[in-house]
């Protein structure tokens, strides 16, 4: 056999595929990566140390820039982290709105995914038309709490803004319009053949690994463990609607893709649901002392972001400012097993992985 | 096969449908009533009671108040009142702390400059910026407790 | 920021009034995972050592949430039997934080089985000096805490012994001190 | 005095062929725009008419970088090599039954003779730029082209059994009198399997590999800017051009009109029309499909279209023969 030359390729920071100011630096036999080394840290901006000199309220808007790409669930585990060192009652109307956001927020960062994943590998205009669904998601968002990306929408107790007239409405609306455009999705490319050959056994790791590198959200479920924070840790108000948590066995990109594709529909199964029975009237905000001081002690909330489960670790001191704050992000703990699935895959398949572990980088460096 | 033509199919059909291209420079954005643009800031109303520059989670305001000139009232008038925007992130917090709503936000987002100097802007400027001023300032979420000293002076 | 005269509009003794109001008077009943520590510590003390384990307790702000403190020298074969043992099978591992006490250095391992149908949450602890911090690394036992730890290492400086790649992971390689740690001193304080 | 009348000519293709490319990529751009939804270019001129115009202006008047550490002969030879067989394999396309510049008895061997060199230069320039993408690139080019080049060729056999003639004026007019004599009806898995090999030649989407944005950044030409770069897409242009146009004198019975009783149109039209829809086509494609894997290329090539185009061959022939 006619061996090449060990070729070290240097992957980003700055390339189209790493979704971020991301680099892996890969050893290729001739196009084989026999060797994969990521280096990340070049978004860190030390959110954690920030932290120790601001008021929980004001660390709230440095969250949405963790993983700009779904801010209201890391505005949420935020705050339910104080609110349960606080042991506060949330309001109805504020759960439900919380809720809401959150799904939608779901949505919006699963067409993100889909758009940029396919753009990945090759097809361009799936990112056009999942952008035009997330541009009408957005827009909603903005209607609601004035921001389109960074929402700064909920605070401890509660959440800043009521839904505006009409508002719940535009969301009824807007579940049976994604369910079409889903089934468009699903014609465009599901069945694609050349798609289903690059993504179908690539990237494959059983449960076992999954669980060893603490992998969660959909890169965990593709490999047959059905864990899902929303049904088996249930926080905020989820135990009380149904939806189904979309389990895959096969472990490959391809489970991932499915996986994430279901968890859009039950979204809209979730919200179809909360929008039915959202409450008429009511606060939305509980009585929070104006300076927040959560007893002495530390807490570690976990919720289910689209990303896996995003944790938040506080240790209180009884001051405004939290002690340490500790997020636990489920992009940077997902990363870690890249440089195992990248070993004997080419160049392709790189991109291809990479894309399906579904990583933001403002989340990977904090 | 099927796939691809099923696929083909999407994408021929999409190249009749209605564009949704926004052409924003030559058509003006409307944005929601709600949304967080650069701050308009009236020094009249303005009681120095520095809860914004307190509460501003990356410390791009800036405000020094004076005697008030007029013997006769107590308290303090704002002097200068700068904001950098090369560093606010139009979080709202001091919107929403100001009692008095001296400070509140406007739908104008334009900022773009070819000197980051620019974006230094003064108390002028931003008593200037009057336009599109958001109407729902008065939804604060803490309850307002304003200090009796500042009651008296609104008034 | 601080030099100038505020005006606060709030007096400091009426928002300690309205803190203490606002804390409920706590009823002293056992906590429903009493029992489930005391499995654990006892599975620990008869597993590894008699003086493994040197605290224990629930944290009840945490949703009644199990905690032991770890004796380090300790710690690696505790893991391993953490994870192996069949009544536990802790095999995830969710978080690692590390946190700068000032006297003591603390790292936080959140575990959880996967495996059993029984899912909760496992916190434990180790402390560490805060003079030449070490803690043995856990990476052989769980791969999560590879960057975890690497992390850690970064940004308060404990040491990992038996880590496969201990480097600085967000901070450049040459960077100096430590950024998490409460007495850390920025090199430009403008930044 | 002929010698100078064939300049002028030569001229004139060159400035019909600028013309296509320039209205190619503006087309190109809107259709893709289209269907994403957008509107395309609109800024410059009229609906946007000069875009391309100013895209290539400005590329002229880019500074011409060359890497410090490329070998700037090969660097500035390749997309020279390009080009120039892209540009001269125009010549024996007949657009009507008189119109044509060279009719040459084995136009269809000079075509794929010529537009093989191509590859050479797309090779070198990934090579001379001493870039690590470059060289993927343009190794995954040279790959590439080799494998497709034998089932390109290969399907076209077909065609040259029926006609008997590798005159491409003689393929065309073995055609006339309806589209039920178009050879892609008799010569449907020639026709198939030459489309496919036809866009991998082009190197476009599906079959982009080595250009793979999302991959290789910009594969062979990462390191090209200005002129020379405009070079290896003008290169890429005229071979849309010259492939679509053999494809309709191969298979879509050239200037031939589909019924008899339309032979009132110029034969021109019919040829334009023609040639512009496969050229959609192409567009259509690149705006659907995702990119093919390295791996499954050559599988396909070597092991589906090599095969079937060799099968193809075997059962013409015998056919052929049966009903001679």
């Amino acid at each position: 056999m006619i061996r090449t030359e060990e070729l070290l390729l240097n992957v980003g920071p700055q390339h189209p595929s790493t979704h971020g100011v991301f680099r892996i630096i890969v050893k290729l036999d001739g196009e084989v990566i026999t060797e994969a080394t990521p280096v990340i840290g070049y978004l860190h901006r030390g959110t954690e140390k920030l932290a120790e000199n601001l008021t929980y309220t004001q660390v709230i808007p440095y969250t949405d820039r963790m993983d700009y790409v779904s801010a209201m669930t890391n505005n949420y585990v935020l705050c339910h982290a104080v609110e349960t060192l606080m042991d506060l009652e949330i309001p109805e109307r504020a759960e439900f709105l919380r809720l809401i956001v959150m799904e939608l927020q779901r949505i919006a960062s699963h067409l993100v995914w889909w758009g940029t994943y396919l753009l990945d590998i090759g097809a361009m205009s799936p990112f056009l038309y999942a952008f035009r669904e997330r541009e009408m998601i957005i827009n909603m968002f903005n209607e609601l709490c004035g921001a389109r990306l960074t929402y700064f929408y909920m605070r401890v107790g509660g959440v800043k803004w009521d839904a505006p007239e009409g508002w719940i409405d535009k969301v009824r609306d807007f579940i049976p319009y994604m369910r079409d455009k889903l089934d468009e999705y699903e014609q465009l490319v599901s069945g694609n053949e050349i798609f289903l050959a690059r993504v179908k056994g690539v990237g494959k790791y059983d449960a076992q690994t999954a669980i060893d590198y603490g992998l969660s959200g959909a890169n965990l479920r593709s490999t047959g463990v059905k864990f899902d924070l929303r049904k088996n840790q249930p926080y905020s108000i989820y135990d009380r609607f149904e939806f189904d948590v979309p389990v895959q066995t096969e472990g490959d990109c391809y489970a991932r893709y499915l996986v994430r594709f279901e968890e859009i529909k039950q979204s809209l199964r979730i919200l179809e649901q909360a929008v039915e029975q959202f409450p008429e009237d009511g606060k939305i905000m509980a009585k929070v002392p104006r300076v927040i001081r959560p007893p002495e002690g530390e807490v570690y909330t976990r919720i289910e972001s689209p990303r896996g489960e995003i944790g938040c670790h506080i240790v209180s001191k009884k001051k405004p400012q939290p002690y340490r704050l500790k997020f636990r992000r489920p992009s940077f703990v997902n990363l870690q097993i890249l440089p195992k699935l990248l070993v004997g895959e080419t160049m392709t398949n790189l991109v291809t992985i990479l894309g399906g572990i579904d990583i933001v980088l403002g989340e990977v460096d904090g | 096969m099927k796939g691809i033509v099923k696929g083909m199919g999407v994408t021929l059909k999409n190249l009749t449908k209605k564009k949704i291209t926004y052409q924003y420079p030559d058509v003006p954005l409307q944005m929601p009533d709600r949304f967080r643009g650069v701050q308009h800031f009236d020094p009249e109303k303005c009681i120095v009671c520095n809860q914004c520059m307190n509460i501003c989670p990356t410390e791009c305001i800036d405000l020094v108040g004076k005697k008030n000139p007029d013997p006769e009232k107590k308290g303090k008038v704002i002097d200068t009142y700068d904001i950098n925007f090369e560093i606010c992130i139009l979080c709202d917090l001091c919107t929403e702390v100001c009692p008095t709503e001296a400070i509140v936000m406007t739908n104008n987002f334009e900022l773009a400059t070819y000197s980051r100097d620019d974006l230094f802007k003064n108390m002028e400027w931003l008593n200037d910026n009057n336009t599109n001023v958001r109407k729902e300032n008065s939804i604060n979420l803490q309850p307002k407790s304003i200090p009796s000293k500042a009651k008296k002076e609104v008034k | 920021m601080s030099d100038q005269k505020h005006v606060t509009e709030m007096d400091p003794k009426e928002a300690k009034k309205e803190i203490e109001e606002n804390e409920v008077v706590e009823i002293v009943e056992p906590s429903p995972n009493q029992a489930k520590l005391d499995r654990l510590v006892d599975l620990v003390k008869s597993n590894i050592a008699e003086d493994a384990v040197e605290e224990a307790y629930i944290n009840e702000l945490d949703r009644d949430l199990p905690s032991i403190v770890i004796r380090s020298p300790y710690w690696l074969k505790t893991a391993m039997m953490l994870k192996e043992s069949e009544t536990l099978k802790l095999n995830y591992l969710r978080n690692v934080s590390g946190i700068d006490y000032e006297t003591y250095f603390e790292v936080v391992y959140y575990l959880l089985s996967m495996s059993t149908d029984n899912q909760q949450d496992i916190c434990i602890k180790i402390k560490a000096d805060r003079e030449d911090p070490s803690i043995p690394s856990v990476t052989s036992v769980w791969n999560t805490a590879n960057w975890n730890e690497r992390e850690i290492y970064d940004l308060l400086g404990i040491q990992f012994p038996g880590h496969p790649n201990l480097k600085r992971i967000m901070m450049p390689e040459d960077w100096e001190g430590h950024p998490l740690r409460k007495d850390y001193e920025p090199i430009d304080p403008e930044v | 005095m002929a010698l100078l009348q064939n300049i002028l000519w030569a001229a004139f293709l060159l400035v019909v062929v600028l013309g296509f490319v320039t209205y190619a990529i503006y087309f190109e751009r809107k259709v893709i725009g289209w269907i994403q939804l957008r509107k395309g270019p609109n800024r410059v001129g009229p609906l946007g008419l000069f875009q391309t115009v100013a895209d290539v202006l400005k590329l002229l008047i880019k500074e011409d970088t060359i890497p410090n550490k490329a070998d700037r002969f090969l660097f500035i030879l390749a997309p020279v090599i390009t080009f120039v067989p892209a540009f001269v394999v125009l010549a024996t396309i007949p657009y009507t039954a008189d119109w044509q510049f060279a009719d040459l008895n084995v136009g269809l061997l000079y075509y794929f003779a010529l537009s093989s060199i191509s590859t050479i230069g797309i090779l070198l320039g990934g090579w001379a730029s001493n870039n690590k993408y470059s060289l993927l690139g343009g190794m995954r080019s040279a790959a590439q082209m080799i494998s497709y080049e034998v089932p390109l060729v290969m399907s076209v056999v077909g065609v040259i059994l029926l006609s008997g003639s590798l005159s491409l004026n003689t393929i065309v007019e073995g055609q006339a009198g309806g589209f039920w004599n178009w050879n892609f009806l008799p010569q449907i898995v020639g026709f198939i399997i030459f489309i496919i090999a036809a866009v991998s030649e082009l190197n476009r989407t599906p079959f982009d590999l080595p250009e793979a944005e999302s991959e290789l950044v910009a594969g062979y030409h990462v390191e090209y800017s200005g002129f020379r770069f405009a070079f290896f897409m003008l290169a890429e242009y005229v071979y849309v051009y010259a492939i679509a146009a053999l494809t309709t004198i191969l298979f879509l019975g050239g200037w031939h009109s589909p019924l008899p009783f339309l032979d009132f149109i110029p034969g021109i039209i019919w040829f334009i029309l023609k040639f512009s829809s496969i050229v959609f086509f192409l567009f259509w494609i690149r705006a659907t499909l995702p990119r093919i894997r390295v791996d499954h290329l050559m599988s396909l090539g070597w092991k589906v279209l090599l095969p079937l185009a060799l099968v193809n061959i075997f059962v013409t022939t015998i056919i052929i023969e049966i009903f001679k």
